[in-house]
């Protein structure tokens, strides 16, 4: 389809999910009561590592209103471990911590009562009698041999360890001029929605059913709760008519909801547990990666980076998790925009005695863009050549496409010199260098940052079996179903929940735009997991090309049967037939009417061709766009699409204090052909923000006893509105070859460049004192301690 | 995150109050919990009882009687920041109050319950650390009178008496016919707690000789304090003199530092924003 | 403890423990859930209600000190000044302007433009920006919700000076 | 969250004295502030009961005080643990009482703390500053115990 004939897509239209939110209207999980429900509170356990000896909860249980505690010992007996997808039989997870926790905040048991309040009362009634154990905090320390082992069982604490070559890196780096290492820091952040994570878990045992309500974004979610509880699949009914507060990747929830339906099970009582802030923080999904990278880049005289040696080492935290697979999507855009020729990746997991990683927008793409980008920068500095023109230099060409990666993922289009030139037409690079020199001059710390990188879309499972050999996945697909009803109006079924990406929206657009109907005509319906297609859920920034192209493939069907219906009607053939406003017109003038087709379909079938079924009604199973194979040699195609995103950004900040005020920021954004232009925009408004918070602001920190030391919002800082600038966003569409209108994801927009452009324009305005940092968050405290110990610091002073 | 249980009286006299802190010793004074709800709600705080003192007569009254300002424990924040008898006479604390929170806590936050709450990092406990304010507080039948720098003890620890019920905040008003002020504070985010904050008011006669100067800081200790800024009066004030008495004054004190802020940031943003207090009320004055 | 709250213009008369939060009783006790909970420790402001027409965020206060008080929540927005019935003005902004991605954080924003709007009827954009401070959203990065306030009061500002356009 | 302290006292009798007191359950009892119980579980071992309250935070912990490397009546070793509401506390202080003159002891202190959990997870801003106060008052307390003696 080409982009100018758009009837509804890409037009600025009024979400149509926001009415029921602006009206206090939406359907969270903490919304839903059911009757007899009881409730759920959990106890943590605050050291870093010990083995339980004793668990005495016979007060709590005298308590009135309480109805039973659970602990791990119990759950041991009767269900099996969580899936976590590696090949590492001895890292078990369950719910509850299962004779030792290995982290502070882990959770111990599990009280069931009448109300949230007097579950809380309980949990102080429960005694914990420990032996404390050694522990380990640090990733590289975990990795060495002396280090207490986090699972003993497993025999060290390393996950995953990989190491790829993918082409001749030795030989490009003998051939190259220049080789810089550095090291660069990921603090451990996450999204932090700010709805917690909650479920609602109902067993009936009388028609054997587990119902759930759950606030996830999480792809086979009802696979993994039957798994683990030993139900069949059909027992499990994930309803996804539930509004997610937020998740950005985070709202996994396996653990609780397991927990939840076990206890739902056992007392066939309906449960309630909705986190709270304290346990989110502390034990719920809440962290994301916390990653160190040791880079070489080997480039030329001239700049060209030839080869790059990385390695990434993760600390996981207690447990598997998602974290490991935080290391292998980014192989799929490894080289970011750039043309270098040989790769060298180690990715290295650790486990350690802190919260577990979970999936975090970009899935581990945004710590590797840092990493990339801060290298750049540094081989600019390093040249004493502009940055910009460096990035030009190395960048691949809009005519290079599409374009094979060493690590053999395949770019499907791009084209970025022409992003950069539109920015500039916002943003004038030179202009806003020489703001930066002329605040300079006055005594201010000025620095202008940037920062392109890729956001690889479509989400696919590609890196599971990269990783995990026994993993054959090679299917990551997601579906849509339409039914035309008997009144001629539309429904259109997905099946997945929604954390405000619009899904509902997406497929109205996209059916209204193929069938030429009024979206605001089409109603979206989320059914139930056991009404519904295979799917993999919002992740990988894939909604826009996988359930957009399922609704897009499944509207076709519908329009392929009426022009079936209208051929055999007319006596013509397909040729001489339009499709226009929801009839079918012939060459010869006849008209077919949506109501006629309506009629036929739905009362007359002897008017319809032989054979063919009544209704008119369609689905839509779709494959992931160029997946579909295992990897090779190490090698393998990651995601279908790749979206390009500039960051260009002022940052001033004054000497001493080191507040950073950022003066200026713009965001060239290429994500192909854009379905809902407000949507996309708010999600890049929202990942930049996202990139700022992580960049100066968002840590999970823990001190050296293994505490955590922000388990509130008072101390884990998310920025406010007085924060984040008047962000200018500046669109470009190359469409991919590979989707139904050209559209690439952009769920994480924004949020893979933010965190290194500001880092890039902390690192210039620092440039002159020859300081650095290369550690995320950027604290103020930092960079005016490191400014006060510069012997330059004397002439800066005002 | 729900409370412990506890019992709950909104008495409208203080006599009552008293009654109650006398009755019960676990008892606390709910002055609009801004900062004691997420005490109870994360069970940092387990009082058997809470009085409510919003309902008590008179605790909501500002008034100037000669030459005190007269503040009620239960004057809300954003009430006394539209207060013309405050903008009048307590300018400082008109500019410290917007740091307070966010708009929607200074609905609710009252200035009683902040300077009893003594946060190290509290606007309010500063500004009356400055000012001199002196601090009414019944305990059972005993009026005691506190001096605003003798009651801040330590982070959330006061010289209040276990019973005792704070009822009335005075603030002296300057018998000078000008005073400048300045109040600047440093946050990761606005609102958050300061990792310093520095109130700065300066008292000038008639004939143009500053007769006072007062300077406070908070944020980076344990308490506000304020800092004895001596040796100006000898020569022609200027900022680059004040500022070295202002790091002369703190070479001695005990900075904190954690890890959002180290204390040799806390120390070296305090000196810069004193300056800044300074550089403000000076201007006012018109003295520079 | 027996309590009475206007609620919406509604008394509600529930019996609860001295415990319970505002937020919580709007909640659980009158059974509306517009009104978030996000922190429950007074950060993120997703609780935010209107009392006496003031923003203030209801998990910092017990439903037994709101006796007296008159609040409003999200369900109550649209009650005097809609006039479709559904939407009221800033609610059509947020709309409009697409300014909100989840909805969780939505109510409390909502309210507290409310809260601005009536104070402030033209308000600059870091006025806006100040006003919502307390309120965190982890979708927007707050640029769709500051055009959405600025283009609802915008709109109010120009009904409320020609009275004869309805 | 890790609390170091030291510090030196005068307090003003003989360090037999104050040696005494200070390994004396009674005396602890009135002199830890917060405290409502030490129970000497066996010679250098006693379990204990606070109550602590710092402004309006306040909560009940049950612990244990070990004493080691006694050498009466100048030195020894603290290693309190405890646990409770609020979270959990560990630490250890080496005591040195020396003689001043005939009438006054110095004792000096040298002590690393661990604070967990809750308290120090949303309350690490404050802890240090707290702990300062907290060991001030025990020592006020014991200046106030001997002077209430004479």
């Amino acid at each position: 389809m080409k982009r100018e004939k758009f009837k509804f897509l890409s037009k600025d239209r009024v979400p149509s999910e926001n009415s029921r939110f602006v009206s206090g209207k939406g359907n969270f999980v903490a919304d839903i009561d059911r009757p007899n429900m009881l409730h759920v509170a959990i106890l943590p356990c605050h050291e870093p590592a010990a083995i339980i000896k004793k668990i005495d909860f016979s007060k709590a249980l005298e308590l009135k209103g309480v109805v039973d505690i659970v602990t791990g010992d119990e759950l041991l007996n009767a269900i099996k471990p969580l899936l976590n997808g590696l090949d590492t039989p001895h890292v078990k997870r369950y719910p509850l911590a299962i004779k030792r926790v290995r982290y502070a905040g882990e959770w111990v048991c599990a009280v069931v009562a009448n109300s949230r309040a007097v579950a809380e009362d309980a949990l102080e009634k429960i005694s914990l009698e420990l032996i404390k154990q050694e522990f380990v905090l640090d990733a590289e320390e975990a990795l060495s041999d002396k280090s207490p082992n986090v699972h003993p069982d497993h025999g060290s604490n390393i996950l995953l360890e990989k190491k790829f070559i993918w082409g001749e890196v030795e030989k490009d780096f003998d051939k190259s001029d220049h080789i810089l290492n550095y090291t660069v820091k990921w603090g451990r952040n996450s999204t932090v929605p700010i709805e917690t994570f909650g479920v609602v878990a109902e067993w009936n045992n009388i028609e054997s059913i587990l119902d759930v309500w759950a606030s996830i974004q999480m792809p086979k979610f009802s696979d993994h709760i039957a798994t683990v509880l030993g139900l069949k699949g059909n027992d499990v009914r994930v309803h996804f008519d539930v509004d997610v507060g937020g998740s950005y990747g985070v709202k996994r929830g396996i653990k609780h909801t397991i927990l939840a339906s076990y206890i739902s099970r056992k007392l066939n009582r309906p449960i309630k547990f909705i986190e709270d802030r304290l346990e989110n923080m502390r034990a719920g999904d809440a962290h994301g990666p916390e990653r160190k990278f040791n880079v070489s880049l080997a480039f030329d005289n001239n700049g060209k980076i030839n080869s790059m040696k990385m390695r990434a080492l993760d600390n996981a935290g207690a447990y598997a998790g998602r974290a490991p697979f935080q290391l292998g999507k980014p192989i799929g855009a490894i080289v970011g925009p750039y043309k270098i020729s040989s790769v060298e990746y180690e990715a290295i997991s650790v486990t350690t005695n802190k919260a577990v990683q979970e999936a975090v927008r970009g899935f581990g793409q945004a710590p590797t863009n840092y990493a990339l980008e801060t290298g750049v920068d540094k081989v600019a500095s390093y040249l004493k050549v502009d940055k910009l023109d460096l990035r030009k230099l190395n960048f691949i060409k809009a005519s290079e496409f599409p374009y094979t990666i060493p690590s053999g993922s395949e770019y499907d289009s791009g084209d970025y010199l022409t992003v950069l030139e539109k920015v500039f037409k916002e943003t004038n690079y030179k202009d806003l260098i020489n703001k930066r020199d002329k605040l300079r001059k006055k005594g201010i710390m000025a620095g202008v940052g940037i920062a392109s990188c890729l956001e690889p879309s479509g989400g696919n499972s590609s890196f599971e079996p990269l990783l995990n050999e026994k993993n054959k996945t090679t299917t990551w697909m997601e579906s849509c179903q339409i039914n035309v009803d008997a009144l001629g109006d539309i429904i259109v079924k997905i099946h997945t929940t929604s954390s405000g990406q619009g899904h509902e929206t997406l497929v109205s657009t996209i059916v209204g735009e193929i069938l030429e109907v009024s979206p605001e005509k089409i109603r979206v319906s989320r059914p139930n997991s056991l009404e519904s297609l295979p799917g993999n859920s919002p992740v990988g920034s894939r909604m826009a090309i996988m359930l957009g192209g399922a609704a897009a493939r499944a509207a076709d069907k519908i329009k392929s049967k009426i022009m079936e219906i209208a051929k055999f009607k007319f006596g013509v053939s397909k040729d001489n037939l339009i499709y226009k406003n929801a009839s079918v017109i012939s060459n010869d003038g006849n008209v077919l009417t949506w109501q006629q087709i309506i009629d036929l379909c739905h009362r007359q079938i002897n008017e319809l061709p032989s054979g063919m079924d009544p209704g008119l009604a369609s689905f839509d199973i779709m494959q992931v766009p160029t997946g579909g194979k295992l990897p090779k040699n190490n090698k393998v195609h990651m995601y279908p699409c790749y979206s390009f995103e500039f960051h260009l950004v002022l940052i001033t900040f004054d000497p001493v204090i080191c507040k950073p005020n950022i003066l200026s920021y713009t965001v060239g954004h290429d994500c192909g052909t854009v379905i809902n232009p407000s949507i996309v925009t708010g999600m890049t408004y929202g990942g930049v923000a996202h990139g700022i918070g992580a960049a100066l602001f968002e840590e999970f920190v823990y001190d050296e006893n293994g505490q955590l030391m922000t388990q509130s919002f008072l101390d884990y800082l998310m920025p406010s509105s007085n924060e984040i600038p008047e962000i200018k966003i500046v669109k470009h569409c190359t469409p991919s070859p590979h989707t139904y209108f050209g559209q690439k994801g952009s769920g994480e927009s924004g949020y893979l460049g933010a965190p290194a452009a500001i880092s890039s324009a902390i690192n210039d305005a620092l440039n002159p004192l020859k300081l650095e940092v290369s550690s995320l968050p950027i604290r103020m405290h930092f960079v005016s301690d490191l400014i006060a110990s510069h012997e330059n610091n004397g002439k800066f002073k005002k | 995150m729900k409370p412990a249980p506890f019992n709950y009286e909104r008495p409208k006299t203080l006599d009552a109050v008293c009654d109650f802190l006398a009755k019960n010793s676990n008892s606390l004074i709910l002055a609009g919990g801004q900062s004691l709800l997420p005490m109870l709600s994360m069970r940092l705080s387990r009082p058997s009882l809470l009085i409510d003192v919003a309902h008590v007569k008179g605790f909501e009254e500002i008034k100037k009687i000669g030459n005190t300002i007269n503040i009620g424990p239960m004057v809300r924040q954003s009430v006394a920041l539209e207060s013309s008898v405050l903008k009048n006479h307590l300018p400082l604390l008109i500019k410290a109050l917007p740091f307070v929170g966010h708009p929607p806590i200074r609905v609710r936050g009252t200035l009683g319950g902040s300077l009893v709450q003594a946060d190290p990092s509290g606007e309010i406990p500063l500004v009356a650390v400055t000012l001199g304010a002196v601090f009414h507080i019944r305990d059972g039948n005993d009026n005691i009178e506190i001096l605003a720098r003798d009651f801040f003890l330590g982070p959330m620890l006061t010289a209040m008496p276990s019973s005792g019920c704070l009822y009335k905040i005075s603030f002296p008003v300057s018998k000078y016919s000008k005073i400048g002020c300045g109040f600047h504070e440093i946050a990761s985010r606005k609102s958050d707690y300061a990792f310093a904050s520095t109130a700065v008011q300066i008292e000038q006669n008639e004939n143009g000789k500053i007769e006072t100067i007062s300077l406070g800081i908070g944020g980076a200790l344990d308490y506000p304090q304020v800092i004895n800024i001596s040796g100006y009066n000898e020569k022609k004030i200027n900022l680059k003199l004040l500022k070295e008495l202002i790091s002369e004054a703190l070479l001695n004190i005990d900075f904190v530092g954690d890890f959002h802020a180290s204390a040799s940031y806390r120390k070296r943003v305090t000196i810069k924003l004193a300056s800044r207090s300074f550089s403000d009320a000076l201007k006012e004055i018109g003295y520079i | 403890m027996k309590i009475e709250i206007n609620i919406n213009n509604n008394i509600e008369i529930h019996e609860v423990e001295p415990r319970v939060t505002l937020l919580d009783f709007i909640r659980d006790n009158v059974g509306l859930k517009g009104t978030h909970a996000g922190c429950e420790h007074g950060v993120c402001g997703a609780c935010t209600v209107l009392m006496n027409g003031e923003a203030v965020r209801s998990c910092l206060v017990l439903a037994v000190q709101s006796m007296g008080d008159k609040i409003i929540t999200i369900e109550g927005v649209n009650s005097e000044d809609s006039e479709s019935g559904l939407l009221n003005i800033i609610q059509d902004a947020f709309c409009e302007k697409h300014g909100l991605q989840c909805g969780y954080c939505t109510s409390g924003m909502i309210l507290t433009a409310e809260a601005l709007l009536k104070v402030n009827t033209s308000p600059t954009r870091e006025e806006v920006r100040e006003a919502i401070s307390g309120n965190i959203c982890r979708c927007t990065g707050y640029v769709q919700i500051v055009d959405s306030i600025m283009l609802a009061a915008d709109r109010l500002s120009k009904r409320n000076t020609s009275p004869d356009k309805s | 969250m890790k609390v170091e302290l030291s510090g030196s006292e005068l307090i003003e009798v003989k360090p037999e004295d104050l040696w005494k007191a200070i390994i004396d359950p009674e005396v602890l009892k009135k002199c830890i502030p917060g405290c409502k119980d030490v129970i000497a579980v066996s010679h250098e071992e006693y379990s204990m009961k606070l109550n602590l309250k710092v402004g309006a935070v306040g909560g009940s912990f049950e612990g244990k005080i070990k004493l080691s490397n006694l050498e009466p009546p100048n030195k020894c070793t603290l290693d309190v643990s405890g646990s409770g509401s609020l979270g959990t506390g560990s630490g250890i202080a080496k005591i040195n009482i020396s003689k001043n003159n005939e009438l006054n002891s110095i004792i000096e202190y040298e002590s690393l703390g661990e604070v967990g959990g809750l308290v120090a997870g949303v309350g690490q801003r404050i802890l240090y500053g707290v702990a300062k106060h907290l060991i001030k008052k025990f020592f006020s307390e014991i200046k106030n115990h001997f002077l209430n003696d004479k």
